[in-house]
């Protein structure tokens, strides 16, 4: 099995996790692609932790989950409030410091 | 005992019968025993007595009514999700029997992690019951999906918790290597009935038993489906064979899980010692006993008699019925929690006494 | 999940038998890549959300094929059923339609694919440079999760102890910023 | 932790429960193998006694769903004393009750003026079709065989007089 293999499909998703966060207006659907792109870096954790027959690739992987529970957990409670407070949670519609 | 070497499709295939077995036969067992004839004695009546001797085959009838009724979908539910969601619980039940053992190699997969596996794979039933929810566009079912999705969430960090001691004390996430901590484990240097960890972790014990009870949705926590709130929650739109897909899902996981507590618990698969040595050949030649008893190394390993694969399965059996007698029995003496009383429970009460519990078999391990 | 474990474990370790798990492979990144689209793409956000769903678990496959089952079960227990349980709850708490919803997307779409695509050729071109055929050492042992608990409590300690200071602060800061007063 | 000892004893009771069922058998009866003999005031089913009934129609107005039909015409009976005129009386035509519709409050046999409709405990007359369930007057007739004599509530209590006696 070539390194690359798991590095083109991290990358892959990395790409794709981008587009997501970038086109999408939904808070929600931004949540969900910033986990694509922190999934995409833990096989990269992962595969070169394999390459280098270490275990600390596995171990940053496994911090990285725990950091994006974190995120998870207080990026909801945001799009929460912001629900409750415009009944929407378009994001672009959240500009009241826009000059 | 089986010297002989199997292809790897034909242990696949037989592997694949067993789950089919081991999911279905005792789901079939204890719907008949504790929900047909056990709830009926409680209530002083008899039960279903018509269909074969004692109304054995009465599941059988019922399978047969479900299976020919209409399959309806809600003409504005979103078809393919709706259609998924029974089969999402499914699996996370056939996930779950995967790594349960019933003899030193009856057991499918012997993961490494396999005690964690289990635990991660039992919430994905949640996921199936949120689609369920969300998908039959009934208000009554959001309401269900929602309110299940609150309580497993609460009740998994108990469960998760619960195991955690016994961990600590077998020193290994392996299945396996549980019951042979037990088995081979003393009390104070008393080693006829090994050291099963209900006597050292109690507490942790009825923890897990209050938190499958929720996990199940059984009644004591069946706000998710209470037929007098929510008509029957997530599963309001569901008829005929994806009713019983989810019928199947509830009672077949109450089973493994009674499995995995019996393995966590009351020692697995094998007997006691005592009985072992009474009868010749089934005593367990133990390695590295030593060092797990004074912690230098992870877990004891012992190499059983393969006599255990065929007594392993009759042994769990056994214990599994026990278990899902308590729990049945629980199921139909207590009236339903109100919504906050359940969360409070589970978060100031399940969840502090569990943490404490690992503390205190935490430092009780550092200490002997 | 747990077949592809026994057969990529065992024929991860023999050479004559990688090719099974680099078929496997392909198998759980084509599935990844297809569910990943289409998770960008989906006009339904509950939809997306059991598309990505799809992707956390073959990321957990891959794990496994990279004989990391630790982190595997770790993702599906975090990822699957507390990250994707409490997306789900989200989604449904803002009241999310069945069927189309229109306005989920940014109006320049294409601005957002064209800064994919410069990064994707960018990092596709250095992978290749770099590790161009580089292959993995064909006889790894799997990482046990002795080993894991071993390196946590030792050497990364203190990230381990930050880490739980953080998983903390988040979780007050939620309940904090979600409560109702 | 004070609601430890009350859980406990719940689940006594239906432990206790089981043994008694087990041990005394059930409280219930096995219906098609074995019957339960009713009380003798059961409310079974409506019985018609033809004679009695002059077709006032007190019965179907009172009723509240509605599941009596009355048919009837005028017709001249012999006088009563010799010598007199003809009476004029209403004869019966149709007296049809709907038990599927009926919901057995008993109400028109608590107005019937001229004890013309009784309780019988008789309760075997399931049918397979719903409209089997209209009983036409003889087969309420028939149900008169198997009203029974009622024994007084209290021993040596005055027995209410009949006003119009039967046969």
């Amino acid at each position: 099995m070539f390194l690359n293999q798991f590095l083109f499909l991290a990358a892959i998703l990395f790409c794709i996790g981008i587009y997501g966060v970038l086109t999408r207006k939904n808070g929600v659907l931004m949540l969900m692609s910033i986990e694509l792109i922190l999934n995409s870096v833990n096989i990269n954790l992962v595969a070169f932790g394999a390459y280098h027959q270490h275990i600390a690739g596995q171990v940053f992987a496994l911090f990285v989950i725990a950091v994006a529970a974190a995120e998870v957990g207080v990026g909801l409670a945001i799009v929460l409030l912001i629900y409750r407070n415009r009944r929407s949670i378009n994001v672009a519609e959240a500009n009241l410091m826009k000059g | 005992m089986i010297a002989a070497e199997f292809p790897y499709w034909a242990t696949s295939i037989f592997k694949l019968g067993m789950a089919l077995a081991v999911v279905l036969a005792p789901a079939g067992l204890t719907v008949y025993l504790y929900l047909f004839k056990m709830v009926s004695f409680m209530q002083s009546r008899l039960g279903p007595m018509e269909a074969g001797p004692y109304g054995s085959m009465q599941l059988l009838a019922e399978v047969g009514k479900w299976a020919q009724k209409e399959d309806i979908v809600p003409e504005r539910s979103d078809e393919f999700v709706y259609k998924a969601a029974p089969y999402v619980v499914l699996l996370s039940t056939f996930l779950l029997a995967l790594v349960v053992p019933f003899g030193p190699g009856a057991q499918f997969v012997d993961f490494d992690t396999g005690i964690f596996f289990a635990l991660a794979v039992s919430s994905v039933s949640v996921v199936g019951i949120l689609m369920a929810g969300w998908a039959s566009a009934s208000k009554y079912s959001l309401m269900g999906g929602l309110r299940a999705a609150g309580q497993l969430i609460a009740y998994e960090l108990p469960l998760v918790l619960a195991v955690v001691g016994v961990v600590i004390q077998a020193g290994s996430l392996n299945m396996q290597d549980i019951v042979t901590a037990q088995t081979t484990g003393e009390i104070f240097g008393w080693g006829a009935i090994g050291n099963p960890f209900i006597i050292t972790q109690f507490v942790g014990f009825i923890i897990f038993l209050i938190a499958v009870q929720a996990e199940l949705t059984q009644t004591p926590f069946d706000m998710p489906i209470a037929e007098s709130e929510l008509v029957s929650g997530y599963m309001t739109e569901y008829s005929g064979f994806r009713f019983l897909l989810f019928f199947i899902g509830e009672f077949a996981t109450a089973n493994i899980f009674a499995f995995l507590a019996s393995v966590l618990f009351l020692g697995g698969w094998s007997v006691p010692p005592f009985v072992m040595d009474a009868i010749p050949g089934l005593a367990p030649e133990v390695t590295g006993l030593a060092g797990a008893l004074n912690g230098t190394t992870g877990a004891a390993t012992a190499s059983f008699s393969s006599w255990f694969n065929l007594l392993g399965p009759i042994v769990m059996a056994t214990k599994m019925l026990a278990l899902t007698f308590i729990v049945y029995w629980v199921r139909f003496t207590f009236p339903r929690f109100r919504e906050d009383q359940l969360q409070r429970f589970a978060w100031k009460v399940l969840i502090p006494l569990a943490l404490i519990n690992i503390t205190v078999t935490g430092v009780l391990k550092v200490v002997f | 999940m747990s077949v592809l474990a026994v057969i990529a474990q065992e024929s991860a370790l023999s050479d004559q038998g990688a090719w099974i798990a680099n078929i496997f492979f392909y198998a759980i990144a084509a599935v990844a890549i297809m569910a990943a689209l289409k998770m960008v793409t989906t006009q339904n956000v509950v939809h997306a959300a059991l598309y990505l769903l799809v992707v956390l678990t073959a990321v957990a496959a891959t794990y496994i094929v990279l004989g990391a089952e630790f982190a595997a079960v770790t993702q599906a227990l975090v990822y699957l059923g507390a990250v994707m349980v409490l997306l789900l709850f989200g989604v449904m708490l803002t009241r999310a339609k069945i069927g189309i919803e229109t306005d989920l997307d940014h109006e320049q779409k294409w601005m957002g694919a064209l800064v994919a695509v410069v990064t994707g050729a960018v990092m596709g071109y250095s992978l290749w440079e770099a590790f161009g055929d580089v292959k993995l050492p064909a006889d790894q042992m799997p990482q046990t999760t002795q080993q894991v608990s071993d390196s946590i409590f030792s050497t990364y300690i203190v990230p381990f102890e930050a880490l739980s200071v953080l998983l903390l602060a988040a979780l007050i800061g939620a309940v904090v910023v979600a409560r109702r007063d | 932790m004070a609601l430890v000892p009350g859980v406990i004893k719940g689940l006594g009771v239906t432990f206790g429960e089981i043994v008694k069922t087990v041990t005394k058998g059930a409280a219930t009866v096995q219906y098609p193998h074995e019957k339960e003999a009713p009380p003798p005031r059961a409310r079974g089913v409506i019985a018609l006694l033809e004679e009695n009934c002059t077709a006032c129609m007190l019965c179907a107005r009172e009723c509240p769903d509605w599941c009596i039909y009355i048919e009837g015409h005028k017709t001249l009976a012999p006088p009563r004393r010799a010598g007199g005129n003809p009476r004029s009386v209403n004869k019966l035509d149709r007296f049809d009750i709907d038990y599927a519709l009926c919901m057995y409050c008993g109400i028109c046999v608590d107005v019937c003026p001229f004890e013309a409709l009784f309780w019988s405990p008789e309760y075997e007359y399931s049918e397979p079709k719903i409209a089997d369930l209209l009983h036409d007057k003889s087969r309420l007739g028939q149900w008169m065989e198997t009203v029974p004599e009622f024994e007084s509530y209290e021993a040596g209590a005055e027995v209410k007089q009949k006003k119009v006696p039967r046969p």
